[in-house]
């Protein structure tokens, strides 16, 4: 098999864990000795100070890893990473968007669940922010969204918000969906 | 019926069409419109036959094609000639299918590009791998992938999960804030202070122990009241300032605040 | 930088997606030219028979990703279906990707079917998305395609589409379209 290192290669690329001996050998439908030699030279060509990634040994199988030198840079990918926002988070956001001005309790009664962290979290990245005070007692704070809100979802202004009901293929969830929010306050 | 179809591999009308112009070896730009009508005709009837159901679009595009044909056979009208330029009444049909006709194309040509988790693969997640701390919000809000369509699918899960409003989730107590007031005043009457769980002693029911915390607080905004906490997590102490019980600040208050009192 | 093309090399194995030059340059602090050509020798490594991944442009970004050829093994290691989308899915996604932005109207028109609910399906896979609303009366949602569709079929950018037939009347076409739709909304 002229290619048999490239499909370990291939293989090894697409685990999310170290491949036994045995497991590649079943898989590749190999006789031992090619296989161990199709992983010793593709070892050996990984093992080279150009590379970023080696081919290691680990609990008792094989696995590619980025090289140990290269851990600084791999943690500044990684912690910089574009964290998706939550589900609580986009939750959140859309009961606010949506129902704005609204206050703290109403969107934990929409959502049922505490969101006091959530809304200063957002507030922190100024997709929400404070629009006034509620006209009832205790005169609550009322929360809208901000400028950046629309920036990060390239709206032109809240008109442009689509409607539940103006998404595709669901015309009669969507309207259900307005009647009840109504009975929300 | 002489030729056979696979039913069912058509994605509508325009593919239909298309699939009758070439088998037929007709040019599509001048396409022979009672011939291919009859032809349309006849696989839905082939379609009824085998109980499929006929689409509205097929139906639709069905009355097109009679009424492309009824204006074929038609000699113009002067007044027509006038006004259409001799428009052949097949050209929006034609532009239709060669439209389409490019749309199925790009498809078939999207196609066999190798795809993702088809023919390629990148990384999975690595189940080792360790995680870092999960914000409730991204970094770079620029780089955050959230689409309009998941801020919709959001709020539908969030009312979805919502019970169906039921009488008793409407707050509607049968006190007002000034009989809270009411009956903080009586609580305080005589009293140097009075521990905050005093208060709502015998108060029972949600909205009635909202109600008097509210009154309490309208009482603090007064400045009738003062609330004191000696130790953090402490009992909360309620301390009747003097203004409490002036006649003033009664008789302010709803004109049948002497029934209780 | 000796090991830039190493570092790289790193960094695109770390990565669950595809990274954009300009992420490169400031996660390696690297000059563009530097850069530039580290990336082209590692590529031109990549892109040799007896390997099993390729550096591949895609979604305006670098991404190693297993040779196609080696999907049947993948598969098996895997466990998994290949992931294919239905006839109606891909001729949807290719008049939204050829005629963006679009609205469901037109989208329905040039198709001859409803689509509603294919767009839908789209929209949850975030091949399809919502990019706007079109200034006619009734403001329909104008939908286009997503950063997934492009990574789905490998491709670098919209530019990257397949070229489609030329017909005469193109033009005309277009105009006449637009008058219906302005009927049809």
């Amino acid at each position: 098999m002229p290619d048999l290192k490239a499909r370990i290669e291939a293989l090894l690329f697409a685990s999310d864990q170290p491949l036994r001996f045995d497991r590649l050998l079943s898989l590749l439908e190999a006789d031992t000795e090619s296989l161990r030699n199709a992983l010793q030279q593709l070892q050996h060509e990984y093992y080279h100070p150009g590379r970023g990634i080696v081919l290691q040994e680990v609990a008792g199988g094989f696995q590619l890893r980025t090289r140990p030198e290269y851990a600084p840079w791999v943690l500044k990918l990684t912690r910089s990473r574009a964290l998706r926002l939550s589900r609580a988070a986009t939750e959140t956001l859309a009961v606010v968007a949506y129902r704005q001005p609204i206050t703290r309790a109403e969107v934990e009664y929409l959502r049922g669940v505490d969101s006091g962290g959530v809304l200063r979290a957002l507030m922190e990245k100024q997709l929400v922010r404070c629009v006034g005070k509620k006209d009832v007692p205790g005169r609550p704070l009322l929360y809208g969204t901000g400028q950046k809100f629309l920036e990060l979802f390239g709206l032109k202004g809240l008109s442009d918000l689509p409607q539940l009901s103006e998404f595709a293929g669901d015309e009669d969830l969507a309207l259900s969906m307005e009647l009840d929010f109504d009975h929300a306050e | 019926m002489s030729y056979r179809i696979k039913l069912e591999q058509f994605e509508g009308p325009l593919d239909l069409l298309l699939h009758l112009v070439v088998k037929s070896e007709m040019d599509i730009y001048d396409i022979q419109i009672a011939q291919i009508t009859a032809q349309y005709l006849d696989y839905l009837s082939l379609m009824k036959a085998h109980q499929l159901d006929v689409a509205g679009e097929f139906l639709v595009m069905a009355a097109t094609l009679l009424h492309i044909k009824s204006r074929t056979l038609l000699p113009a009208s002067p007044r027509d000639e006038e006004n259409d330029e001799g428009v052949d009444p097949r050209a929006e049909l034609v532009q239709r299918l060669l439209e389409y006709r490019r749309y199925k194309e790009g498809a078939e040509k999207l196609e066999a590009y190798p795809q993702l988790n088809r023919d390629v693969f990148i990384r999975p997640e690595q189940s080792m791998q360790e995680e870092g701390p999960s914000e409730a919000v991204p970094a770079d809000l620029n780089d955050s992938p959230v689409s309009l369509f998941e801020l919709v699918e959001a709020l539908r899960r969030v009312l979805q999960d919502k019970p169906p409003p039921a009488p008793h989730t409407i707050i509607s107590s049968p006190w007002s804030v000034e009989q809270g007031m009411r009956l903080l005043r009586r609580r305080l009457n005589g009293e140097e202070y009075v521990s905050f769980e005093q208060c709502f002693s015998g108060v029972t029911g949600r909205s009635e122990v909202i109600v008097v915390f509210i009154a309490m607080l309208e009482l603090v905004k007064l400045g009738q009241l003062r609330l004191v906490q000696l130790n953090p997590q402490g009992t909360i102490y309620l301390y009747p300032q003097p203004e409490l019980h002036s006649d003033r600040c009664v008789a302010a208050l709803a004109p049948h605040s002497c029934e209780e009192l």
